[in-house]
């Protein structure tokens, strides 16, 4: 028998985000990856092949990114911890198995490495187009999801440890928001002992305290808010009941509204409820800036450079960084705009998608700029410098 | 002679076990069940030879065809 | 006489009391099936709480769903192939079985269907065969004959149906067999060979639906009807061979299709962790 | 200090592998921060190839090499140079393969290397190992790093068995280039 | 021969929503409609099985969403108006063909007949969930779509001709968002004749006015707000590239920034820039409202209800409908916040999702009040009634 | 002796010039079976604006793609024989095409694959089947033999790989075959026989991949050398009845799986048609 | 003036097509705004069934029937007379077939007349029918629309064929009807 | 004599042509096109019968044979 430790072994590393991400996820105790191959992800699936079945884990690339959804849902309900991983394309493929998820409320871990787009894009650059996929992607709604995003090797490796955790704590699918620069770019990674690791892993918890006459797969419809939910596996004896329909406490299909509004609010409050414990985000000068740059991802990266920069010439600019995409974090963007008179959101798409979300959150209280970008290429320092100036310069003329 | 219970809770009166009863044991009936269906009725029991072909072909698990012995228990 | 009522005995043993009676149509081949599984599983002394019933959408997945005792993964429509592989690769010691119907198996999930094949993920299929969409209210499937009407075939079909038993053949599974719901005896075999092989089991079963099939595509909405009609259509595979495709437009073909053995998707999973662990 | 690189050429030459051994060098034995990138080809095989590295003390934000900042060039193929050679910074490194490359523009506010990479590559009887040979010229040319964490790289960062190939390239390379600037 | 008026003869029927719906697809020349079955939808398709064949056009049952989606596409390619209709659960399965078809600008008709969710939910029920989806399903971003939704079978009847010509005149897929009461509702329909039908009818443009080896399939790229956009089929000689991949004017793939960023302007730009020409919405009561609902689809029916009760009662509250739903109409929603103090967007879901829009929209302006329900049942005018008093009267104490 | 540079004659018929060289790597079969494919165009003397070259996301499909002077529909990865499928319907004057490769097809693509054969759509596919996913990097394809080591299966391959002309023959097409790109003269034939046939004609051809399949599975990265193994471990389907799946593993058989006339999908619809309108 | 009108019982009992003559019969031939809506079945068939109606001089927004609203209820079972009585707005209608009901609620402020239309319809040769001696009836004793209105909506909207029985099964439960009302 | 053209702008220097050429007609060369692949050479036109082979195989249309009278021409 071989263990994670034998694996995931301590010391610093050289390695792409996508190698990173693996790395994480086995040391998360991910033991199932289903995968359809795709740029600019395909290297997480081929570190899976090779990591996986020295654990007697499964890395399984399925038929297409439908069947690697289901197959990664089905080993959940068999009791494993899993992942499937894919790039925009994919998930505009696998929707209706992630849909699902969050209605079976299934602690799923999801990669989208996105790329530029829409449709096939270029497969192999970058592009920051599928915020609002991750979560508006599935039909529905009566919902929230889960969504962080790191910004480079080594957060990419602590976060997928959190995307697993997290999606363990809420039974809720976990969208690992990363980009093909942070896919595709070495750097150092440091991996701590294993043990160390471990320490902070959440498992799920399989006995859910009852006798099997009495367990309901969906015993916890009037806590909404409840997290750490007890999950049986299909085999531990509970008789789960998991279905596409909505469902009363015992998981048995209902029509009625009652058993559709308390499903409903379930899935949206066990987020919602918990969103300060839940949204995670870093920030840099803001203490007297009257303008902030919001980012996430690799824009966030350009955007932090570009502050620096605009601080040393003088400028009050602040810095935010989203890790936590979804839940939107309403209250600490409202706070952001309260403070500041202009919020430039740096993203790589054009049609603005993260900036919507905080020109709604921010109520009016600032003005909301999109800095765009169509993909291809990252924003350089220069160029997000450039756009703030410009756009301080058009406004004072204005 | 065997017995034969017809479960009318699950009874869905689609005369399947009237039509597959080789010795014409069973025949239909305009009663109607509590769910609105017409319910088989046992009407020659002494011709049953207890073949469990009724219970056999039953979509809706409504037929239990007990033997003589177990049914004298 | 009175009769009395008495709730069957392999109801009381394995399934959910309080989701009977089940949801089937008066004279539904699927109810029929179940019983004839519910015996195999009672003879082969399977342990319910190791034996994962997984289903899609539609009629014959709707039916044994929150019914079984034990537990019951209800994917989306076309999928529990999918879903199946992945219960099964993750813990190879339940027995997985599969209800699935000939719109979810062959149509939305035929992708699915001959991966899992090819594959030979060891789990049970049983295809609910009713040659029509029964639970969406009775629109064409790739399994209708040619010139059936249907809701969505108001002229008649015009669509060669797939032989999904040869399907599965050609695709790689390693037992294919297809029988009407009135063989029960067939039927029964064949679950029990599945349930025991170590290989993916198609078992399709021509499952009469009086509602839809019947009603739209043979006029015929009468269950007892519907049975004399599929016993009268039902031809033997050898039979079969020796007939034109004319001839067996509406014929139901029975029989099996491929017995094969051969090592399974977990055989060679086991194999691979092995040799990862060696290298 | 920031040092931007880029290797550029056709696919094939080993121009990523450069690159990383470049890069990991710089985090794993020289303690400092480095980052690389790289071009992935939807052209055909054998089509244009690039890598990019940043060398670093501090903390590496934006990891690509921005036009007119990048300190070091290094091109192994003519039309490479041409397209890249407008993005070094005044005064900035060029290090290329007159073998490969005949005509170098001149007016160019650069200093220019030539190294004959693939024919000392092609004597150590591999012209597979021209891109080790460029890594040995580039770390002494720049020296952007120390020879020995690059060594180090290599040892632990190429295929087991070509270790010494790879490092008598390195070597070659930085012999070559030790010549080149002693002639200067 | 039959013509279209052999079909869709004028006079007064009693039909559901989906058979308007269908009848005036065929009206409006739709001679190919894809579609996999699924409640409450199905009705559609099956009116199409039967009209569609009488002139030559094909209906056909593919074998799932995808395969419709792309279906319906190759036959928009090769000269035909199409269409394909389906729920939600159908929606989460075709998100790439959809996709693919907003990148090369492909008029399709895609109608979604919501009913409750996630997941397979109610099949029969109702909900209005998909909003967010019709716009932000497909990966990638850099686009807009048009989406539009009726309220009764009238309406459907002539919106979905519209649809046609909107699809038409902006080469952009719409989506057409019905919902399973609107679907399944019998209520009058009168069809005119079929010529002043014919009258009303764009059809697309197949000859680009320039020969051959002059075209060039996304000619229109460096005009980014045009319309009525020359579109030859397949088979007319003019050597069409259509693709995943981004595209340079010629549709020949390419991955340079400047073509990423023209083609994501284009398909931006050609809905933003004309959306005022764009948008539609009916309004009633609005004169003197300090508050307003605002709704759409069967919500809007309660709505309206709600809102002739309250005035009835003497409350200065005004009706506002969305016909157009995507591109979101931010100018008309942030004058209706600027008039009033309070929006309530009556939806039914229970995440909130027009409301999101309205929120973000109205910038502070007004107060935006979510009044959702789950789905299963449409809300009743009493619902819409309740929750304002007594969000009033908490207001009012708050 | 100076060797003069000369545009092949059928690149300045038949491409786009400013779009050559294509963008295959070294030695890459699909380009020698394009060259086959305007071969037979030209022999045919089909007008190239009344041709639709149709293809999914691969190295197969990307190459011909834009490269065509007619009408090049790309669809997105799996869908080109769903979107071939309303091309045809639309406009059965065309003659339509697909390229396609074996994940394209057969992996994501499987149930498109499926239905189109069963539909017996008239269009003519040449599935590319290198065994391996091409464009992507070297992952393993449903054609991969098995034990073979590619990018996601570094300890060898452990599912058996599909038999795609023989699933195309199961599903209903009227025509399949197989060759290797070593054989000109079959897949011409065969291109003709499919673009002139009334059906849907199944054209597999083992195109040899040096940069991946060679790379990864076979360590055999020269395409002369890919070549010679190709055409050594090529095996006709009548010997290939007489062999052991042990004896066939790694082997390419080559060979006319099914060759039947029935009606076509289009000729359905006319009927169809027909019927309606005196309904 | 709205009315609203619930027709329930069981699948199979042809209460869809009740609703739709009777709506189709407001806006076809009696000038009226109506809408029809219906349930589902997810339950077997032959389970529950229930068609509404409303009917109106005005455009119709709210197309359900509410809750303490509803002016017409026609029940053809126990199961459903239970389920929808207390939706009958005060002073409402229930028409019920006490040949399928046994039990009847007392004490509701509503008014009720039992109508043996399952075995008027019988009498009539086709137990099918008996839908259309709800109809007939319903008609006779709310006035909520013209019978002669009805009676084209059958002829136009039953299967070809059947038209005259529908017709005399309308004719059978208007009779009914009157006499009942005569009676009382 | 036949006439060989080889389109350097096309040829990806695989080699087929020179292992397909059944008179050994071609061989190889170390240099480089302008793209960077190795050129095929003409080496032996003498022995060629313009069988067409070398450019069937070609996967890159970078191979045209002319027959003498052709050529000629
Ligand atoms: C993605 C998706 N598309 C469509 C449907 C609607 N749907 C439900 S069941 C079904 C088909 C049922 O046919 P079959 O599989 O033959 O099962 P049957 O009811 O006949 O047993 C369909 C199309 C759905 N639920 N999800
Ligand atoms: C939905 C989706 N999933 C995955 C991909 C990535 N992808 C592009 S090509 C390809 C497979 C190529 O394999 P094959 O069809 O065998 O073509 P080849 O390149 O080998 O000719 C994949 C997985 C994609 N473009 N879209
Ligand atoms: S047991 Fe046999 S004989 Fe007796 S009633 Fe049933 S079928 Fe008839
Ligand atoms: S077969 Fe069963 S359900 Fe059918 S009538 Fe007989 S007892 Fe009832
Ligand atoms: S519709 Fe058909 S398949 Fe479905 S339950 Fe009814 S009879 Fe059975
Ligand atoms: S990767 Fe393989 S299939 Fe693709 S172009 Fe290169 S050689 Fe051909
Ligand atoms: S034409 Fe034939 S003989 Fe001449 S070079 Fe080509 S292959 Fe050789
Ligand atoms: S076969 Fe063609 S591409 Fe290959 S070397 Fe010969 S001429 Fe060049
Ligand atoms: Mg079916
Ligand atoms: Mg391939």
């Amino acid at each position: 028998m071989m263990t994670a430790a034998d694996v995931v072994k301590e010391g610093v590393y050289f390695v792409e985000g996508d190698e990173a991400c693996a790395i994480g996820a086995i040391a998360a105790g991910c033991r199932f990856c289903s995968y359809y191959p795709i740029t600019p992800v395909s290297e997480i699936a081929e570190a899976m092949a090779i990591m996986l079945p020295k654990l007697d884990g499964v890395a399984i690339q399925m038929e297409d990114e439908i069947g690697s959804m289901h197959a990664a849902n089905g080993a959940i309900v068999a009791g494993l911890k899993a992942m499937t991983c894919t790039s925009g394309p994919g998930c505009s493929v696998h929707m209706d198995g992630y849909g699902w998820a969050i209605k079976n409320e299934i602690p799923v871990v999801i990669i989208d490495v996105q790329r530029a787009g829409p449709s096939n894009g270029v497969a192999t650059l970058v592009g920051q187009g599928d915020f609002y996929q991750a979560r508006y992607g599935p039909h529905g709604g009566n919902s929230e999801i889960i969504a962080i995003a790191p910004w480079n090797g080594q957060e990419t490796f602590e976060l997928i440890i959190e995307a697993f955790n997290l999606a363990q704590i809420y039974r809720c699918p976990v969208m690992f928001m990363m980009d093909e620069v942070i896919g595709h770019t070495r750097e150092k990674l440091v991996v701590p002992p294993m043990k160390e690791i471990e320490a902070g892993l959440v498992d799920r918890i399989r006995d859910p305290g009852v006798p099997p006459e009495e367990y309901k797969s969906f015993g916890h419809l009037d806590t909404p808010e409840a997290i750490s939910v007890p999950f049986p596996a299909a085999g531990d004896g509970y008789g789960l009941c998991l279905s596409p329909y909505t469902h009363n406490e015992m998981g048995y299909p209902s029509t009625t509204l009652k058993d559709q509004d308390r499903m409903a609010r379930r899935l949206i409050q066990k987020v919602r409820a918990n969103r300060d414990k839940l949204v995670k985000f870093e920030s840099a000068f803001l203490d007297d800036a009257t303008s902030v740059v919001v980012s996430y991802g690799c824009s966030a990266r350009s955007s932090l450079t570009a502050v620096k920069n605009l601080r040393a010439d003088g400028m009050k600019i602040g810095f935010f960084r989203l890790i936590t995409l979804w839940p939107f974090m309403d209250k600490q963007i409202y706070e952001l705009a309260e403070q500041a008179d202009i919020i430039y959101v740096v993203e790589n798409n054009l049609d603005g998608q993260l900036s919507r979300e905080v020109q709604r959150a921010s109520s009016g209280k600032a003005e909301v700029i999109h800095i765009g970008k169509a993909g291809v290429e990252m924003h350089t320092p220069y160029e997000v410098m450039d756009a703030i100036k410009q756009h301080l310069s058009g406004s004072s003329k204005g | 002679m065997a017995k034969i219970y017809i479960n009318e809770d699950y009874c869905k009166g689609c005369n399947l076990c009237i039509h597959f009863c080789p010795k014409n044991v069973l025949e239909p009936s305009t009663r109607l069940s509590k769910r609105g269906f017409p319910m088989p009725v046992v009407a020659h029991i002494e011709n049953c030879n207890a073949c469990g072909v009724c219970e056999l072909f039953c979509p809706d698990f409504a037929i239990v065809v007990e033997k003589e012995e177990a049914a004298k228990k | 006489m009175v009769t009395e009522t008495k709730i069957h005995p392999l109801v009381e043993e394995y399934f959910r009391i309080d989701r009977m009676p089940h949801l089937a149509c008066p004279g539904c081949g699927i109810g029929m099936v179940m019983k004839y599984t519910l015996m195999a599983i009672d003879e082969l002394g399977i342990d319910p709480q190791k034996f994962t019933w997984v289903t899609g959408v539609g009629c014959s997945s709707r039916l044994p769903y929150a019914v079984w005792k034990g537990d019951c993964i209800d994917a989306t429509h076309g999928r529990p192939l999918a879903m199946a592989t992945g219960i099964k690769l993750a813990r190879p010691e339940l027995t997985v079985m599969v209800y699935t119907g000939d719109g979810d198996c062959l149509s939305i999930g035929g992708n699915h269907f001959i991966h899992a094949c090819r594959r030979n993920v060891p789990i049970t299929v049983v295809m609910f065969n009713n040659q029509i969409y029964g639970m969406t209210g009775g629109q064409v499937a790739p399994t209708t004959p040619l010139g059936y009407q249907t809701q969505t075939s108001p002229y008649g079909n015009i669509e060669e149906p797939f032989d999904g038993a040869k399907l599965a053949a050609a695709a790689g599974a390693s037992y294919a067999c297809r029988w009407t719901a009135f063989q029960p005896k067939r039927i029964a075999t064949s679950l029990k060979k599945g349930l025991t092989s170590n290989g993916f089991s198609y078992i399709e079963v021509f499952s009469p639906c009086p509602t839809q099939f019947g009603r739209y595509a043979l006029k015929l909405g009468d269950p007892v009807k519907l049975a004399m009609w599929t016993q009268q259509n039902t031809v033997d595979l050898k039979k079969a061979e020796t007939m034109t495709s004319e001839e067996l437009r509406s014929k139901i073909i029975v029989g099996e299709y491929i017995d094969v053995e051969k090592p399974s998707l977990v055989d060679r999973y086991a194999e691979l962790f092995e040799k990862a662990k060696r290298s | 200090m920031r040092k931007e690189i880029r290797l550029a050429g056709f696919g094939g030459q080993g121009l990523i592998l450069a690159g990383t051994i470049l890069a990991r060098a710089a985090v794993l034995y020289a303690g400092k921060e480095a980052v690389q990138r790289q071009s992935y080809g939807t052209e055909a095989r054998g089509g244009a190839s690039r890598s990019e590295v940043i060398i670093s003390d501090e903390t590496i934000d934006y990891p690509e090499v921005i036009s007119g900042r990048n300190d070091i060039l290094l091109a192994m193929g003519g039309a490479a140079l041409t397209r890249y050679l407008k993005d070094v910074k005044p005064g900035g490194i060029v290090i290329y393969d007159p073998g490969l490359i005949l005509d170098v523009p001149k007016d160019v506010n650069a200093t220019f290397y030539p190294i004959r990479a693939a024919s000392i590559a092609e004597g150590l009887g591999r012209r597979i190992v021209a891109n080790m040979v460029m890594v040995g010229a580039l770390t002494e040319l720049t020296g952007v790093l120390p020879l020995d964490a690059v060594k180090k790289s290599v040892e632990t960062g190429v295929k087991a068995g070509t270790e010494e190939l790879n490092l008598k390239a390195i070597d070659a390379g930085a012999a070559e280039a030790k010549k080149l600037v002693e002639k200067a």
